[in-house]
């Protein structure tokens, strides 16, 4: 038969209907695994298949069981889900503003503002996790892209790490801040939540909020969560010192902070 | 230097009884030829398509020939003489048989000299298109060039040829250097090869011209792509060695399982059957510049890789001298072995690591293929993936040549999409990051490692000894490999077998052996 | 406070819901890993939220994606089910009879039958896997467990693999069986389904199915699809031989097949 | 014999300078006592509790004198004195200041002599309670036994010390060795302990009495029925290093987390403070006979680990040194180091073998404390799992002592309770089958495993020399240590650190140098 007629679903893929695909398009296949708080056998196997079941899935087969001890099993498992989503419908929260480069970043701050623009760092609460920020503030930078500080038309000021919201909001305030890049790496127990949210309540409680850029990043955050805690922009894993720069710089002229 | 000590007298020793093992079965082969051995005669005089019943034209003719009782005589005599007779080409004589309209071993006879003459001439053509494949894929290594050894190999086996060529093109971008296409489980127990794109197959895709084609186009594509020349595999073991062989080398296929002990012990195929198309199937491997992949690995699927480990080296001596004897070269001899002893054994890895550095110090030239663990998987993937890992490990410290990759849902699927990106990612990482280790350690002189392979080496060259003396079709029907006992007469294939005329006359043997070197061996 | 008011899901369990089970007792965390046939980037990992939200998982975060090309991604989620079931209600088919050991087997056939039974192995269709029915047939058995061939009150007839149906039956009629055990190891596309389907089609044919214990097993086989497909057993990874002799040969009791 | 052809002289070399550097630090050590090592004092003699707003008690005692300005002659003076005017108990002591009803700074005092005389006998019936914990611990890995090194450890962090409970007995059924209940984030920073079974913590559960021994009486529970003696790990590190030491002395913990530089570095404690406190807390370790781990291997998650691997070694040899100074033998040395090179690094392997040897054979009796991945690991958990099999190969090859698992999940989330089965199943596979590796291979004389360790070990002299010139206080204020810079008087703490007055008087740390055998060093 020619190439032509040959309906080939991998190739001719319809996006408004994706689904997971192992070895045969669509078969939607998919692999679990999760503990039980259940003593190991065929039983523990069953409530395995059963959950899978509440799940949507079909053909689950527990292909391995482990006993942890003190009536906890380990379970995996491969099964089918014959759920589709639309990829052609999905729209994600996203910095838009184009990626600049060093020397583009600075030429655009002297041409904007004519003058140096001032961002603070810190990792705040009790999070210690410093190389994060660091990657983005300091000198030497990440991945061989140079930090702010080494930017001509920044002054970057890296507060380090288990920086109290109240210290950070008073030093922004000395230095007259125009941007403040807050990282939370800790987020078990989602602590990273009320400490992100008490601080975009302290700036607003200084009046500071409209007057500043306030970022936040880290590995479990995404831009979406950051706006719905309020912030301007959040970033994730792998950032580099001008994906901020240049969000910052370009958000400032939009909102006509000069 | 041997970094194992091992001792080059007993080597040799082992050496010299395989080859003598070789030489018995070799005379035993050259008097024989089979169904098979004629069908690839027509294949490689471009002989293809099918009858009204799918019943592929090689067969359908050599059946002609075979129940006119003339087949002792090779098929090439009575097909030439009809194209001369005639006037027609081979194509046009296989349609006429299929339709009924000529019987082959009734039209007169032209002297045999006009005959070999024009089938000679005939044959040359055929070769030289198999020689021009041969360049190209040389062009290929020596423009867009090739992976670092060990090779990454990894299978596809979706069933259907459209889908292998997505899973393959995705293997390919993600590093494999060799992609295997898996056939269908019961292909290699039918006596003809189907016909055409398949597009269903259980646990596998069927062997066929037509699928080696798109998947040949699809891998050249990708690897210009990726400037990395990806090969080729597919399997020629079975009812069909040489004729499988015969469209790889059209197809230009790379690599390709080839293993006479394969079929007889794990497929029940009559082993003088297997043998004699083993031979001719090599012939045509080595002509087209094929890797051959033996099927040692396989003995410690059924039987315990500790002991079973000399009887693997055993049969690699055997394999090797067959394989000189088609006149393949030993940078296309990869022979096979495999990482299967029971994770739960102490020190385990050190046996595995003597087995795999001996393994290369003895066969310095063989792009040795290194199997995964198979037998010990379980449904527990994250234990399988450290057990590739240590797989992987060994590769590399021992510098194999094919490295197949094992999946960590080894025990449960054949490879998923992403069961093979996880397990190159792995392996990639492996061999980098340990690239040279091999290099920078040392075996204790008096330890387990060392004296491991000497006790290995020591208890194949007594195997192969004892073999030398009882013959190894006898041994095989004793259960000396694998623990699978085979009887000379017994297995799928038999009837195919033929007693070789005084006037056989197969030009493409004729050529390769010429080809090949292999005069001195005639009979 | 005392141990006695505090309430400890993890030691007081309440087995008629029962969840997964992380590091916070209930919390549904499970791990997901499948791939999608659309290219990689933050749509591919909206994409496998939602699709993990249609299978009712909340909190879904995709910790890592990579490109397999072609446009496919492979991702691997962490997310937690809402979902329970009452392990209290389970019910597993199980062979139930006792299982004795080789001598309890041999003598309960010399009262109960007064004569050696036959049974016969075989690895059925295009299945060429022997090890696993040479592991219950052959002398040397398998884990250290003598295989049927030892027993001397079984007549065992290993058949090998790829073994038809059809031969399967004749040797059956021929050597008078009293059981027949198959053993089906490719279970790709469902293969062993029609395969197995088929010989029970073929025994009833010739009228033989109620006169013997037909029972199969593998690797991805269990009792309840043995008994779907009309076998009188089915037995999965791990079985031994006194597990399958235990269950023909009260079997046959029960059946009055003596 | 050294496999990496280390030279002896250079080892003393770099030790004699690491020697020095140790001893300038303990005179100024020796000058000062902190809040934290007078709480430490009257926790030795059972002061518990927490008055009406939860601070506990040895804090408000311990204020209170400071307030008054009298911590320079040691908090035991005061509080003594007060048991013997008033007849009452230590504990008793402490309510009454809480109540407000006691100042003990305010009471007359009576001769040094006769209160020296009382609360040297108090403190030694508390050294005995310590004593016999020991014995119980000696008893039980007498009866019970112990598992092989290296020793399988894994943490627990569910920030409820029920729940930890149920993972801890979890691990220790799958065959983990240790375990290590991680604390909650912040708590390093608080300058008390906070007291009572706690159920709610971020990144881990607080280090409380009541956690410990609640922890403490389930591995004793667990490990009696699988026969073998689980030990129990916590954190000294941070503001109350000597009161955490201490817990664990009382409640018989068997390792701690016990370095001020991981203080200074990673928590930005004040560097007067920490040391002084480390000096106090490790003497109570060592008499309590817990392993130590030092915090060498966090360097490597701020800097490069190929470049900082000198600094660790150099750190390393320091932190040798002033153990020492503490009483505690090398048999409690866990020093620590970590396998955090970059997975992608060619031949990285070779570079943390080659590490790991030589911190082997430096420390030669110390249960060296290796780390694993964690800065290169990513949400991809199977590679990560790849990652932590190749860190697992590198402790068994070299004999390490205490193997802290690696998390397939690090970057992720802390451990769920099948993260850690996976990891001990795989260390436990790796362990058992590649056992004597080590013992069976050599490293190339010219090879770059040995070349890496000489440059490692002269880099590590080097620094060392350095460091003695210009001091280590300074040495760590130029951010010559994991690239982080910290002063002499900044960071958190130094409010409570306190110079001894002539007449300065703790009566442990008197019976304790006596009993480590320290007089010689004593100023
Ligand atoms: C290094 C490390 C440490 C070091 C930190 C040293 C230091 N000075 O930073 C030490 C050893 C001290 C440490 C301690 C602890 N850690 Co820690 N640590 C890590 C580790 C291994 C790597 C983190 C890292 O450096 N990543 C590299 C950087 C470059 O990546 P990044 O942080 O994601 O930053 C990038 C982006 O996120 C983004 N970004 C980050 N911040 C910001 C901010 C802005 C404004 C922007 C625009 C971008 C941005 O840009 C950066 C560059 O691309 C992770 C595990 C892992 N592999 O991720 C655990 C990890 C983060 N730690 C963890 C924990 C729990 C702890 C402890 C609490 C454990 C304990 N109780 O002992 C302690 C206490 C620390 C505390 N109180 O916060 C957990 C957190 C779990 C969770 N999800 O909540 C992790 C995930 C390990 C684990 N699985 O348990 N840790
Ligand atoms: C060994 C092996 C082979 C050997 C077989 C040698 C032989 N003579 O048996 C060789 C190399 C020949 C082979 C070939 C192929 N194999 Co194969 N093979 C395996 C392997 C590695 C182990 C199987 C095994 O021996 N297990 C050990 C035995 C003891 O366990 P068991 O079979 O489960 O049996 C136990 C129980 O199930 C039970 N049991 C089994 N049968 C019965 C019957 C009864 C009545 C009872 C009561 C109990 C019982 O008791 C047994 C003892 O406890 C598996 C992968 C794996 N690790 O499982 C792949 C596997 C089974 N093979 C597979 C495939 C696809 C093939 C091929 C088709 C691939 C190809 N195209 O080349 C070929 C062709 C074979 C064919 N046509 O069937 C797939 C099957 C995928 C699927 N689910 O469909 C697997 C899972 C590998 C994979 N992931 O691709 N294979
Ligand atoms: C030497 C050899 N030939 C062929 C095959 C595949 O044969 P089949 O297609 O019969 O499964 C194998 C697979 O193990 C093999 O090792
Ligand atoms: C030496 C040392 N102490 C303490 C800790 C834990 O300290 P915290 O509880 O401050 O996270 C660590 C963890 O990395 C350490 O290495």
């Amino acid at each position: 038969m020619s190439t032509a007629q040959r309906y080939e679903p991998w190739n001719d893929r319809d996006l408004t209907r994706v689904r997971p695909y192992g070895d045969t398009f669509d078969d939607g296949v998919v692999q679990l695994s999760f503990s039980l708080p259940v003593p190991p056998g065929e039983e523990a196997a069953e409530a395995a298949r059963q959950l899978a079941a509440k799940m949507g899935l079909v053909e689950a087969s527990v292909v391995h069981q482990h006993d942890l001890g003190e009536d906890f099993t380990f379970v995996i498992l491969y099964a089918k889900t014959q759920e589709t989503v639309d990829y052609t419908k999905i729209k994600v929260a996203k910095v838009d503003s184009p990626r600049m480069s060093f020397y583009e970043i600075n030429d655009f701050i002297k041409e904007q503002f004519g003058r140096k623009i001032t961002i603070l760092g810190a990792c705040t609460g009790t999070d210690a996790h410093t190389v994060g920020i660091d990657a983005i503030m300091n000198m030497k930078g990440y991945n061989s892209e140079y930090g702010l500080e080494r930017y001509p038309m920044v002054e970057a000021y890296n507060l380090g790490s288990q920086v109290e919201n109240d210290e950070l909001v008073a030093k922004a305030i000395e230095l007259k801040a125009d941007a403040i890049l807050v990282s939370q790496v800790v987020t078990q127990k989602d602590v990273h939540i009320p400490n992100l949210a008490q601080l975009i309540e302290l700036l607003e409680a200084e009046g500071l909020r409209d007057k500043m850029v306030v970022v936040c990043g880290g590995p479990r955050l995404n831009h979406e969560l950051a706006l719905e805690l309020g912030y301007d922009a959040g970033f994730g894993p792998g950032t580099l010192a001008p994906d901020v720069a240049s969000y910052v710089v370009q958000e400032m002229v939009k909102r006509g902070l000069t | 230097m041997s970094k194992l000590f091992l001792d080059p007298a007993q080597v040799d020793r082992a050496r010299a009884a395989a080859s003598e093992i070789a030489d018995s079965l070799q005379a035993f082969i050259l008097e024989r030829t089979t169904v098979a051995v004629e069908r690839t005669v027509l294949r490689l005089y471009g002989l293809d398509g099918v009858d009204a019943d799918y019943v592929p034209l090689p067969n359908v003719v050599v059946d002609q020939i075979k129940d006119a009782g003339m087949l002792s005589h090779g098929a090439a005599k009575f097909v030439v003489n009809a194209v001369l007779q005639q006037g027609l080409t081979v194509q046009e004589v296989g349609e006429a048989v299929a339709q009924g309209t000529l019987d082959v071993c009734e039209l007169p006879l032209l002297p045999d000299a006009q005959i070999q003459a024009k089938a000679t001439e005939l044959a040359q053509e055929s070769l030289a298109r198999i020689k021009a494949n041969r360049e190209k894929r040389d062009h290929y290594l020596n423009t867009i060039g090739e992976g670092k050894k060990p090779y990454l190999y990894v299978i596809v086996a979706t069933g259907n040829i459209h889908e292998d060529v997505v899973q393959a093109k995705t293997a390919a971008r993600q590093g494999a250097d060799i992609v295997a296409v898996i056939r269908s489980t019961g292909q290699s127990l039918i006596d003809y090869v189907p016909y055409g794109a398949t597009t269903e197959g259980f646990g596998g895709t069927y062997a066929t011209q037509e699928n080696f084609r798109i998947m040949r186009e699809a891998l050249d594509e990708v690897g210009e792509e990726v400037g990395r020349y990806i090969r080729l595999c597919n399997y020629c073991s079975g009812l069909c060695m040489p004729e499988i062989a015969a469209m790889g080398a059209i197809e230009r296929l790379d690599v390709m399982l080839n293993d006479a002990l394969y079929g007889i012990l794990f497929r029940d195929i009559n082993m003088q059957r297997t043998l004699v198309d083993q031979n001719f199937s090599r012939m045509i491997n080595s002509y087209a510049g094929v890797i051959i992949n033996t099927g040692e690995d396989n003995y410690l699927t059924t039987a315990d890789a500790v002991e079973q480990a000399p009887s693997v080296l055993a049969s690699q001596f055997i394999n090797e001298q067959l394989a000189l004897r088609s006149g393949l070269p030993e940078e296309q001899m990869g022979l096979g072995h495999a990482f299967e002893m029971s994770p739960e054994l102490e020190d385990g890895f050190l046996l595995e690591l003597s087995q795999a550095q001996m393994a290369r110090e003895i066969f310095p030239k063989a792009p040795l293929k290194y199997m995964p663990p198979t037998k010990h998987m379980t449904g527990n993937i994250f234990k399988g993936h450290v057990q590739d890992t240590l797989f992987n490990m060994v590769g590399v410290m021992t510098q194999q040549g094919i490295q197949l990759l094992g999946m960590m849902t080894e025990a449960i699927h054949t490879p998923l999409i992403h069961d093979r990106h996880i397990a190159i990612e792995g392996a990639k990482y492996v061999f980098n990051n340990m690239r040279s280790l091999g290099d920078e350690i040392e075996y204790k002189k008096d330890g387990k490692i060392v004296k491991r392979a000497h006790q290995v080496l020591d208890g194949a060259a007594q195997i192969l000894e004892e073999v030398r003396e009882i013959g190894m079709l006898e041994a095989i029907s004793r259960g000396m490999f694998a623990d699978v006992k085979r009887t000379l007469t017994g297995g799928k294939g038999l009837a195919g077998v033929v007693t070789r005329a005084e006037n056989y006359f197969n030009p493409f043997e004729t050529l390769l052996r010429d080809e090949l070197g292999l005069e001195a061996i005639a009979r």
